[in-house]
C-alpha cells in the first residue's frame, strides 16, 4: 500500500515536471519565433500560442505517442507537446529541408507521423473532418487509438464542425474536441461571433461537454485524462471547451492591438492567470521543486531553443527541384 | 489493339452499374481497410441501386449510411485513409461536390505534399456528372474540371463498363485521392468484362475506334456519342478516330496528340460546361502538340454555357449528340 | 365586446375554412402530379407533399403575402399554400413555357416574387443562407417582413444550417426554421443520421424552439403565428419543429417501400392522423361545416386541378432560343 | 487609346487597395442598399487594411462582421441580394471560396436562370489570390478558373489601382453575382485614379502596351510581369504588346484575337494553376480565333501544377516571372 502510494506520487511528481518543462519549452520555442520574424529572418507570418500552454500540454499529456492529434495556424504548441522537436520545427518555419514538411509546409502545417500528428491546418475548422476520420479509422482498425481535435473558438463557425460532431456521436467514435477560447477569433471579439452557450453546442448532439479552466494544466490534464480513457473504453466522443488567451496579437505582425482589446485585459491575464507562472508556484508550494530548480529548467530550455534555432538557421533550403517532388503519392 | 478490344474468354456482358459495384465488391474482399461512405448507401444501395447487394456482403462495419452531410462524412473519409482506411465516398448527384471543395482541394489534396510526403490520403470520391434525365440545375452538372484543375488529385472518366472495373480498382489502390465521375445516364448501358482480376491504369489513353480523318477526342457518355457519330461520318466516307483519355489527371497526352498528327483534325467533346472546361485543356494540349499537323483549328463541344434547364426541348439543346457531332466532324473536314 | 367575439369567430371561420380548401389542394395537386408520373407524361421525378399539407398550410397561413418562403425539393405544398396557381405550377412541372419558371426550373424549382417565395431548392439545406439573407434584407430595409426556411429534417446534416442559425441569432433576424420531420432521409430514418435531440441544435444557438404536431393545421398556424408576431417585433429567429409523415415513397418512383419502412406504420399514421381527415372532423363537430360542405370542396378542388392539368398539358414548350435567355439579368 | 491611358485631369495616384476602397465607398453612399459583410471587415478593416475607414463613414447597419461562417454568409448574401440588397461579400483569402461554392454556383449562379428570370441575385464576391506571400498552399491559391466555368457568374481580375475602381463599381452595379478577385500582392501597386465617377465596363479588354511581335496576354498580377517582360524584350528587340482581358467572363474574345492576329504569337499568362484553368480556355481561344496566323503555339505560363509551397526557393519556382516569360517570349520569337 504505501509502496503504491509513493508510485503514484511519484508518477504525479514526474508529470507534473514534465508538463511544466513542455510550458516553458513552448513558451521559449514562441518567444525566439516571435524573435526571428522580427529580425527578418523568418518568411511569413505565424501565430503564437503564448499564454495558452496549459491547454496542449495538459491535453497531450493524457496522450500515448500513437493518438492522433490535429492542429491549427496557432499549432507550434499542440505539436511540441505531442512530442516534436524544435529543431526540426524551427527548420520548417524557415522553409528548410531539414523540417517536417521538407519545407513545403512552413508554420502552419506542421506534421508527424512519428508523434501521430496527422498536421496543423490554416482553414479554421479544416480538420474538424480529418481528427473525426482518425477517430474511426482507429475504431475500425481497433488499434485503440484517441484521436484529440483542436481549435480555437472561431471554428466554431464553421458548419463542417456540427457535420462531424454529428456524425462522431452516431458512430460512437473516440474522438475530443478541444476548443480553446482565447477571447478572439483574429480580431473580433467570439462575443459577436458566437450565440448562446458555446458548450450547449455539442452538447446539442449528446456529446459528452466539459467548460475548465485553460489556464491550470492540472485541471485540463485531469478532465483531458477523463474524457480520453471513455473514448478509449469506446464511450464515444467528447468536447473540452478551455478558456484561455493569447499574449501576443493574432499572428506576429499584429502589434497595436488597442482597437480590439485593452491593455489592461492583456495584463490581467498575464499577471493573475500565467499558466507558468501559477503552475510554477504550485510546484514550490507542494515541494516538487525549488525556485532554483525551476530557474534551471528555464535556462536549459533556453539553451536548448537557441541551439535548435541555430541549427535550423544553419540548415540549407530545399533544393528547388523539390518543388514538384510530393505531389503525388 | 488495346486491352480491352480483346477481353479475357471468361468475360461477361455487364451493365456500367453492375461492373461498378463489382469493382467495389472485389476490393472489399482484396482489403479490408476499403469502407463505403454515403448517403443511402446501404440498405438502399444509392438511389442509382448501384450498390444494391454490398451492405449484405459486408455488413454494417464496412457500409456506412451517413447523414446528409457531404463535407462532414468527405472530411471524415480525409482523417480515415491518413489513418489507415480506404474509405470510398459516395456523392450522390455530381452537383453536391461543391460541399466537398474544401475537404478535397483544401485537404486531401494537399496534405502529402505540406507534409513533405509524410502523411498520404488513400481515397476515392464516388460521384455522378451527366444531364438530360430531366432532373434541373442543381442535379445535372458535370463539374469535374474543378477537380481536373487541382494538383494533389486525379480525376477518372470511365465510358464503359471495363473500364469502369478496371479503373475503379485502380483509384482504390492507389495511394492519393482519386475523384471518379459516374455518368449517371450510362448505368445501364452494357459491355464485356472479364471475371477475372485487373485493372486498367490511371493515365493510360484508349483509341476506341480507328480511324484516319479526325480524331474524336471524348470522355465518359461522350465516349458514346463519339462512336455514334463515328458511324454516321462513315457513310459519309468520312472515317473518325475516337479516343478516350479515361483519366482527366494524369493525362496521357502522346496518345492524344499522335493521333492528331495522324489525322490532322479533331474535336473535343466533354459533358462539362465547354467554357473553362475539359475541352479546354485539350484542346489547348492538341494545338500546340499537333501544332504543325493541324488542317483546322481544333472544335470544342460541351455542355452549352447555361444552368441545365429542366424542360426537355431546352435540356437536350445543351449538350452535344451524335448529330451535332456529326455536322461539325463533316464541316471541319470541309465535307 | 359581443361584436368583437363575432368578428373573431368569423375570421376563425374564413381561416379554418381556408386552410381546409388549402389542403385538400395540395393532396388534390399531388394526385395529379402522381398520375402525371404514372402515365408517363411528366419528364423527370417529383417528391410529393401528400401527409404533410398541414404543415405548409398552418405555417403560410400566418404569414403575409408579402413575407419570404424558401422551399425545398419537396416544395409544391409550400408554394401552393403561399398562393401559387396550379395552372402554371403545373405549366411548370410538364416543362412548359407557362410555367412559373418559363419551364427551366421544373417540380423543384418553383419561385415567385409575387407570392414572396424565394424558390423550392433541390440542394438539401441549399435554402437556409437564401431564407436568412431575405430576412436580414427585411430588416435592413424596414420593411417588416418575416422570412420562413421550410426544410426537411435531413437538412440537420447541412452544416450550412448552423452557420446562419448563428448568424440569424447574432443579427436577431425575423426568420423561421420550420423543421418538418417525416422521419425519413430518403430511404434512411432519421434517428440513423441525427444524434441528440433535434431543438437541442436551434436552443444551442439561444433559438426559441417549439417542437409540435405537425399533423394537426390549428396548432401549426397557432405556433407559426405567435413565432411570426415575435419575429416581426425584432424578438428575433426561432424554429418549429413539426412532426409529420410523407405517405408516398420519396419521390414518385419509389413504390416498394418495405426495406425501409413498414406498410403498418404508413397505415397507423394515414389513418389515424391524417391532417385533411381530422380537420375535417373539428369543422363539423363545431359546426363550421357538414360533410355535404366538404364533399363540395373536395369536387370543386379536383374539378379546378383536372382542369389545370389540361391547361398545361396543352400549354407549348418554350421555344429553343430560350435555352440561352435568362442567364444573364 | 484605352481610356485609362488617359486619365482625367483630377487623377491622384492610389494604390490598389486605396482604389478598391474609394469604389466601396462610393457606392456604399450612392446606394443605400450596398453592405458589406465578412470576417475581421469593420474595425479591424480586414487583415489586409483594405476597408479601413468603411466603418467609422457608414456604421454597423452597412458594413457587419461576421463569425467565420462563408458558406454561411455568403449565402445569407444571396438571399439578402434577391431581397432588395446589393451585399458585397469579403473573403479574406481566395483559398477559402472552396467553403462557399454551393451557395455561388448552384444557388447565387441559377437563380437567375432557374427561375425564368424572376429573381435576380445582384452580389459582389470579393476575395484575393495570388502566391509568393509565404503563406503556403492553404492560403496562396488563386482560385478564379473554378467560377469562370460557372454559367451565370461573372468573373473579374482587375490589374491596376484605375481598373480596380471602375470594375468594381461596374461589379456592383451590375444585376448578376460578380466573383471579384484582388491579387493579395498587388495591394501597394501604386496607379493614377481619377477622382470622378466612373465605372470600367464588365467584358472589355485592355491593351495595355501596344506591340508587334507577340502578344502577352495577362490577367491580374501577370499583367506588371508581362510589362516588365515587355521592356526586357524591348532591349532585344522584340516589341510587345500587353493585353489584359480584365474580366474572364464576360470574355473580350474579340480584343484578344485581333491582337494575335496582327502579331502572330501569344503567351497567355495568369497566376491559377496552368492545367485546366484560365490559361487553357484563352488559349483554346486563341488558338481557334486566330488559327491562320499563328507563326507558333499559343505557350501557356501559370502557376506549376503543385500546391504551393511554403519555402520561399520553391514558392518563388511556382509562378512565372519577368525573367521565365521573357526567355519564353524570346524562344517562340525565335531569338
Ligand atoms: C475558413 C477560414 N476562414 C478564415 C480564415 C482566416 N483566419 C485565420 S485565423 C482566424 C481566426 C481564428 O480564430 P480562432 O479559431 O478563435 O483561433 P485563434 O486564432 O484565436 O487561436 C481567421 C478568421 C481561415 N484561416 N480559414
Ligand atoms: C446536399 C444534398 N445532398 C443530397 C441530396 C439528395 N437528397 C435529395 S432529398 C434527400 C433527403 C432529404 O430528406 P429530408 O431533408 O428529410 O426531406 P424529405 O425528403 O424527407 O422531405 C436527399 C439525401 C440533395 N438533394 N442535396
Ligand atoms: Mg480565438
Ligand atoms: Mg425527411
Amino acid at each position: 500500500m504505501t509502496t503504491t502510494v509513493r508510485q503514484e506520487t511519484s508518477d504525479k511528481v514526474d508529470l507534473w515536471l514534465r508538463m511544466y518543462r513542455q510550458m516553458v519549452a513552448i513558451r521559449q520555442f514562441e518567444t525566439e519565433v516571435n524573435e526571428l520574424y522580427t529580425r527578418a529572418l523568418m518568411p511569413g507570418l505565424a501565430h503564437l500560442y503564448i499564454g495558452e500552454e496549459a491547454v496542449a500540454v495538459g491535453v497531450c499529456s493524457a496522450l500515448e505517442r500513437t493518438d492522433y492529434i490535429t492542429s491549427t495556424h496557432r499549432g507550434h504548441g499542440h505539436c511540441l507537446a505531442k512530442g516534436a522537436s524544435p529543431d526540426r520545427m524551427f527548420a520548417e518555419l524557415l522553409g528548410k529541408e531539414a523540417g517536417y514538411c521538407k519545407g513545403k509546409g512552413g508554420s502552419m502545417h506542421i506534421a508527424d507521423p512519428a508523434t501521430g500528428n496527422l498536421g496543423a491546418n490554416a482553414i479554421v475548422g479544416g480538420s474538424a473532418g480529418i481528427a473525426t476520420g482518425a477517430a474511426f479509422a482507429a475504431q475500425r482498425l481497433g488499434n485503440g487509438r484517441v484521436s484529440v481535435c483542436f481549435f480555437g473558438e472561431g471554428a466554431l463557425g464553421q458548419g463542417v464542425l456540427y457535420e462531424v460532431m454529428n456524425l462522431a456521436q452516431l458512430f460512437k467514435l473516440p474522438v475530443i474536441y478541444v476548443c480553446e477560447n482565447n477571447l478572439y477569433n483574429e480580431y473580433t471579439h467570439y462575443s459577436e461571433t458566437t450565440a448562446g452557450e458555446i458548450v450547449a453546442r455539442p452538447a446539442a448532439f449528446d456529446i459528452e461537454s466539459v467548460t475548465i479552466d485553460g489556464q491550470n494544466v492540472r485541471v485540463v490534464n485531469e478532465f483531458a485524462q477523463i474524457l480520453v480513457d471513455r473514448a478509449r473504453r469506446g464511450a464515444g466522443p467528447a468536447f473540452l471547451l478551455c478558456n484561455t488567451y493569447r499574449y501576443h496579437g493574432h499572428h506576429v505582425g499584429d502589434i497595436n492591438r488597442e482597437y480590439y482589446r485593452s491593455k489592461q485585459e492583456e495584463q490581467i491575464w498575464k499577471s493573475e492567470r500565467d499558466p507558468i507562472v501559477n503552475f510554477g508556484k504550485v510546484l514550490i508550494e507542494q515541494k516538487i521543486a525549488d525556485q532554483e530548480a525551476l530557474d534551471g529548467i528555464q535556462k536549459e530550455i533556453e539553451a536548448q531553443m537557441k541551439q535548435a534555432v541555430a541549427f535550423a538557421i544553419s540548415a540549407p533550403y530545399p533544393d528547388v527541384d523539390e518543388v514538384e517532388e510530393d505531389v503525388y503519392a | 489493339m488495346p486491352e480491352n478490344h480483346l477481353p479475357a474468354q471468361n468475360a461477361r456482358e455487364l451493365t456500367f452499374a453492375q461492373a461498378i459495384r463489382e469493382a467495389l465488391a472485389e476490393e472489399m474482399r482484396r482489403d479490408s481497410t476499403v469502407c463505403i461512405l454515403g448517403e443511402d448507401v446501404a440498405e438502399a444501395g444509392t438511389p442509382f441501386k448501384v450498390l444494391s447487394g454490398l451492405l449484405e456482403e459486408f455488413g454494417r462495419d464496412r457500409v456506412f449510411d451517413t447523414p446528409i452531410s457531404e463535407a462532414g462524412f468527405t472530411g471524415l473519409a480525409v482523417g480515415a485513409a491518413m489513418a489507415g482506411m480506404r474509405p470510398v465516398v459516395d456523392i450522390m448527384f455530381g452537383d453536391f461536390v461543391t460541399l466537398t471543395m474544401d475537404q478535397m482541394v483544401n485537404q486531401a489534396a494537399k496534405i502529402y505534399y505540406m507534409s513533405g510526403g509524410a502523411w498520404k490520403v488513400p481515397m476515392v470520391m464516388r460521384t455522378t456528372m451527366g444531364a438530360t434525365r430531366r432532373s434541373a440545375a442543381q442535379h445535372s452538372q458535370s463539374l469535374h474540371a474543378w477537380f481536373c484543375h487541382i494538383p494533389g488529385l486525379k480525376v477518372v472518366l470511365p465510358s464503359t463498363p471495363y473500364d469502369a472495373k478496371g479503373l475503379l480498382k485502380a483509384a482504390i489502390r492507389d495511394e492519393n485521392p482519386v475523384v471518379f465521375f459516374e455518368d449517371k445516364m450510362m448505368y445501364k448501358l452494357k459491355g464485356l468484362v472479364p471475371a477475372d482480376d485487373y485493372t486498367v491504369p490511371l493515365g493510360v489513353a484508349d483509341v476506341k475506334r480507328e480511324g484516319d480523318d479526325i480524331t474524336l477526342i471524348a470522355t465518359s457518355s461522350m465516349v458514346q456519342v463519339a462512336l455514334g457519330a463515328a458511324v454516321l461520318l462513315e457513310e459519309v466516307g468520312i472515317s473518325a478516330e475516337v479516343v478516350d483519355p479515361r483519366t482527366m489527371w494524369p493525362l496521357d497526352e502522346k496518345t492524344l496528340i499522335e493521333s492528331v498528327k495522324k489525322t490532322s483534325r479533331a474535336i473535343v467533346l466533354d459533358e462539362g460546361y465547354e467554357r473553362y472546361g475539359v475541352t479546354a485543356e485539350l484542346a489547348a494540349v492538341i494545338a500546340t502538340g499537333a501544332f504543325y499537323d493541324l488542317d483546322a483549328p481544333v472544335k470544342r463541344m460541351g455542355a452549352m454555357h447555361v444552368p441545365i434547364p429542366f424542360s426537355p426541348p431546352l435540356e437536350d439543346a445543351t449538350v452535344p449528340t451524335e448529330q451535332t457531332v456529326f455536322e461539325a466532324a463533316r464541316a471541319l473536314c470541309g465535307r
